[in-house]
């Protein structure tokens, strides 16, 4: 790597650190007062667990060798990654690994113990996260390696399935095991709205460095994932912005937020594959799909409370068969099928890996004594500010 | 000496205190409350396109503390001040009359209708 | 008319409100308050591992203003709704009950019973 | 039984309450509210320079229920804790005392001087 | 351009977008509790209206070729802008794009319909910004190739004209036209002090990617262009603040942070062109000038909410004329007459073009049916963020 | 420097300027909700004075030649500053010699006066920040040219000593002059905790400008300090959180922020020394020394409000023997000790001049008539944002 590409790369994984706390701030502000910590914390601790599992073993079990499915133990506490190119790749990775289990946090958030949690986050990014990343962006990798033909694999740029499919399904798993809030029928406010716009702001501007950073360069590719980036964004995010209006009559300041995001998801995949016309179209997608999934969602008893599936699975799904559909040269629209298989097969097994391994560790946690997934009904009444951190976000009593 | 609470649409705070200032009431206190009457609730965002339903809504309670002779001219005042158009509407308001049997300023010590 | 105040945690809220609407009270006003009773405060974390001695702490203050006839039933059914289990603990709240001269709805002017 | 309600100046609420306390209250409930007196409203800064009149100020309201028979020594001990200097200052505060004709303690079910 | 010069454009780019969230937060602490999700959203949503104007015809208009008065169609959705060069261009002018019609909403906050304002963007943008864009900073826009000399034209560094003055226009015109709110009288307190700060420390950050990124490559322009933005904006800062301590004997918060942002702008025209001694002159004047331009306004009946003409439109002017005085070889004070006419010429006619076009636009939107410029009366007593977004900004009524 | 060195030091310099509103939310919600204007333009503020003193003088003490001791007046207003590669170095230090007294305003926030913490900033920066900052980085130093042995002297990569060693000291003569708050006996509780972690967040994002910045080149070692900085915070927070958990039972989020940011100072000397395997074990050794330096702070009547001393006083003395033992090559454990002694006697020095230095401002200062340390008792019952500041930070009282 060139100085400039370190340069970029150095900022672009700082830009994706910070779309953790970003995120915490996203989902801190949705949820009610009594459980802003909490949710933040979910989050904000991610990057502490995680970094820890990703420096030991996690980075070597995604790209440490190994076959089709998983890496190797070989570079334990990042032995052998010596190298600024290596090094590199594995901070910038990490910050992917960070995230990536944090996104899972609002579908289960209000009541999900939090001590279990940091047990689910060391178990989920060993058994879930790191195998997944190993198939989809390691050279031995079997979607990378691809299944049908022999021109390569599925088409992930930044992380449409690895990080978004994934946490959408693992949302989906932890939803419907951890059970509905208490009172949700008697409807939930966000607590916080500008909380919720600072938080998609973050997201945003953070994520043009997990998007542009993704091809390890600072060069044209870079730009070119920057611009559809933004673009994709901006159109689902005024396409939220149409659909509310048409619902609702109002211009709803978290569904603008939540459309931006809806339109990061769904580029990802896409960034350096495709062009602004790619960008205009998977935009207006996204948010078509994403906006009714969560009037779906929203039908159903499941309690995915953040709504996780509806924007990144949707969104990420939507993202990786577009990927396949809009990619120049190999997309569909360009008369090849190839890539589009691909990345439906690597869609399909994101899916069903996630799902399954999820709820298995889930289930196991759920029976091991003193874990257990659910809140006890007065800690979930008191709110988990209170019972699982001891602290009330806002003091304002006024004393002393 | 009464008590008079008044709960008032947020929006109106500033027009009801001074209608009842007009009428006579020399202090006033009050406080942002969450409360709900016979309404039965407003339709509300709940934040991504989905609509739910909230019994409570926002409301300030206004107290003031003055004189049982002026009670009628501040309640007239205060129910053109905060009634919504000729009709009026539900959520408009309520008024709360009680009795207080002193009433002591700090700054001098009067009691009475002087601390007033 | 009597106007009950109700100091309780601020998780039971709802479950009072309810208990109390099923009662026969008509109408709810109520806001975040701090308090402490006979209870001596409790600990909780400075932030960085320190504990600290708070005194007060948060609650809710629920008003509702009724006939003097339903006291009793609704006294009652606060007590079962605010109640920390089968034996209570201590912070559950208290019930203050007190003489409302007159109530009136700004919306229709009505006053007295009919305006509740 | 009396309901003693004191609008004091924010600073002063751990003052006060300590010498309500002193005077024999035996618990409290206090919150935020936002007050004008016979005062004139203050001078605040809007920010960037300019100079704006506000006509109502932050102040705390706290309220104890206590026995009749205490009132004078907990008047006289808010009065101490709460007044600015000797002259006492415009917006000192007020004192309401009113009657409450029933307390009921949520825990135990006691009524009356018992529940205090 | 280098990997290095790319990899400081995407950043500063992620930059510039950066600071319109910024500017949410600083205008939204500003306002009342009831107005701020409207505040913060006139923002945001510019992200999403602009991207996409910008993309599809906003930068062929200002940078498709064209003549003296503006450019084409011919780059219509990016069409023919492939290379990196061109798209890191078009992305980071976009920024700018997105940030100019944000700044006029502090004029007419609190009491603008949202509708309208979103149509009030698009045509905005389309008339009034990319004209004046391309007559700055296009090769062939009349203020850049000069009216009087030979030298070329105007000297615009990163937007004084373009974006400050140009906003400050505007703001006369939006503040006029919607006229004042009800109860300004009374006296209206910022809401959130923290979110000022939080703003301004968003907008110093980005400003940098604003300033240091205008020349477009990472080298000593750059450097000594963010070296001159941060002594500026430290001096109109303290300026602010010595002049609120003898006017009111105290240290007011929002003053420094409004003092700060004058700074900002006064040395933006003049970044690339000044060095330390300019700054810290500039930085003076900016702060003087500024700080009195807001009690003045506050003496008229113009309801400016948040000052935006005081401090983009005459910090912009300082800067401005400013530069035509200080820029190194060619400035005033290097016994150089052109630069400074050229830029009087550029501060005037962008100050006619954008508050007449501006006046224009708003006329015709103000006379539309179920547009309008103003909300009703019982909106803006309920507060915007109710009334037009069905949104509370903060709950904390403890239930549930 | 090449293009990708200017690009990483541009952005580097303004993340670490960021820090400094991130401290500000850090310990602006750490305090009650009457002083967190006050809190928040301490850190605040400093940016316009610092910048000012840094341009002006500052950086002439610090860096413009000199001998052991001090540097000169020769590059007054940076003159003779004039190629990107010293204008860039200008820049980047100034961002340290803003946040090192604003780390220390942490010790004596909610009772320090104002107006003379204005006056303090700018002694301090002078008479202390600039020359200790010449004695470890500056090539005349006599702790850069080592007392004891010939190979060079102390290791400080980006400021263990010059920063947070420092910054300690001086909080511990602040705390001890002005003495205990009214009613801090009561118990204080943080009065916003999202901003406690929002200020954390962006302390750690800006962090890898601080460290990964201090080798002022887009290389190896940037990328290096990169990981070991995010490896060591990491470690340090997760530390914090099992002792938390251990003493109180619940994961504190203020806890966990705390141990952050002490993973943060104390990886701050090493963080181009050092290997992942040194990182991990400072994370430790940070979390371990900090959080029992807080419970034992706790114990003693100095109020240090937000333990400044505790976490970067006693966060970077481990950091800086700590370098002295892990350093690669040079340290302790590759059977070498002149590092390690060198860094002992830099780290003694910078106390011992911090300690003595501060408290003799801080004394005179206190008795300089109109000046003074404490606000006076109503100013601090009243909360200093009304009574130095003017304002409330947050107005909810429903008006208008
Ligand atoms: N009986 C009551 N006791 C206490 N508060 C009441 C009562 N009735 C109404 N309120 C308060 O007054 C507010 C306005 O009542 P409103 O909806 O206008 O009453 P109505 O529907 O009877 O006209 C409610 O939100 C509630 O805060
Ligand atoms: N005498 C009183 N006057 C005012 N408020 C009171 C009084 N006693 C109790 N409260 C309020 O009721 C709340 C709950 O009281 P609680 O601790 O349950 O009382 P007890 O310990 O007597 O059972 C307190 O936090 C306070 O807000
Ligand atoms: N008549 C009243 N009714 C209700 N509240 C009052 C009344 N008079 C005063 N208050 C409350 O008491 C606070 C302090 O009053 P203050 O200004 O000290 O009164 P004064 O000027 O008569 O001494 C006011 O801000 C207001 O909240």
């Amino acid at each position: 790597m060139d100085s400039g590409s370190i340069a970029w790369m150095l900022i672009a994984s700082a830009l994706v650190l910070l779309m953790t706390p970003g995120l915490a701030f996203f989902y801190g502000g949705l949820v009610r007062g009594k459980n802003v910590i909490s949710t933040i914390m979910y989050s904000f601790i991610s990057i502490g667990i995680v970094s820890i599992v990703w420096v030991l073993w996690g980075y070597s079990l995604a790209f440490g060798g190994g076959g089709a499915f998983i890496g190797t133990f070989d570079n334990f506490a990042l032995s052998g990654v010596d190298d600024a190119d290596g090094q590199m790749f594995a901070v910038f990775q990490m910050m992917f690994a960070i995230i990536t289990p944090a996104l899972i946090t609002g579908a289960f958030c209000e009541r999900f113990n939090f001590k279990t949690y940091m047990v689910f986050l060391v178990l989920w990014v060993t058994l879930v996260y790191a195998p997944i990343c190993h198939w989809v962006w390691h050279e031995n990798g079997w979607l990378f390696q691809g299944v049908i033909g022999t021109e390569g694999g599925a088409l992930d740029f930044a992380g449409g399935t690895v990080v978004h499919i994934n946490a959408g399904m693992a949302a989906i798993a932890a939803a419907a095991l951890v059970g509905r809030r208490r009172n949700v029928d008697r409807g939930i406010e966000p607590h916080n709205v500008p909380y919720v716009i600072l938080g998609a702001s973050i997201l945003w501007f953070g994520w043009f460095g997990f998007n542009a950073g993704s091809g390890l360069a600072a060069n044209g590719t870079a730009v070119t994932a920057f611009l559809v980036t933004n673009t994709c964004a901006a159109v689902a995010m005024m396409v939220w912005v149409i659909l509310g209006m048409i619902h609702g009559g109002k211009v709803n300041g978290v569904g603008a937020a939540s459309g931006a995001v809806a339109g990061l998801v769904t580029i990802t995949p896409a960034a350096g594959f495709v062009g602004v016309g790619g960008a205009l179209a998977l935009g207006v997608l996204s948010g078509v799909f994403t906006f009714y999934a969560v009037q779906l969602r929203n039908k159903t008893s499941l309690d995915d409370a953040l709504d996780v599936f509806a924007i990144h699975g949707i969104g990420g799904i939507v993202g990786a068969v577009g990927t396949g559909i809009f990619a120049t040269s190999v997309g569909l629209i360009y008369g090849k099928t190839d890539a589009f298989i691909e990345n439906i097969i690597a869609v399909l097994a994101t899916m069903i890996y996630s799902l399954v391994v999820s709820l298995l560790i889930l289930k196991i946690l759920d029976v091991i004594p003193g874990l257990g997934l659910r809140s006890s009904e007065s800690d979930e009444d008191n709110g988990l500010d209170i019972s699982d951190h001891g602290e009330r976000a806002y003091v304002a009593d006024g004393a002393d | 000496m009464i008590k008079i609470e008044v709960i008032v649409r947020p929006e109106r705070v500033n027009v009801v205190i001074d209608a009842m200032a007009e009428a006579g009431c020399t202090g006033f206190t009050y406080q942002n409350v969450t409360g709900r009457g016979t309404q039965e609730g407003i339709e509300v965002f709940t934040g991504r396109g989905g609509v739910s339903h909230r019994v409570a809504v926002p409301k300030v309670c206004i107290t003031s503390v003055t004189e049982k002779s002026k009670q009628k001219k501040v309640v007239d005042s205060i129910i053109s001040a905060a009634k919504s158009g000729d009709e009026g509407q539900i959520g408009d308001g309520k008024i709360f009359i009680s009795e207080i049997s002193d009433v002591i300023r700090v700054r001098t010590s009067d009691s009475g209708t002087n601390a007033l």
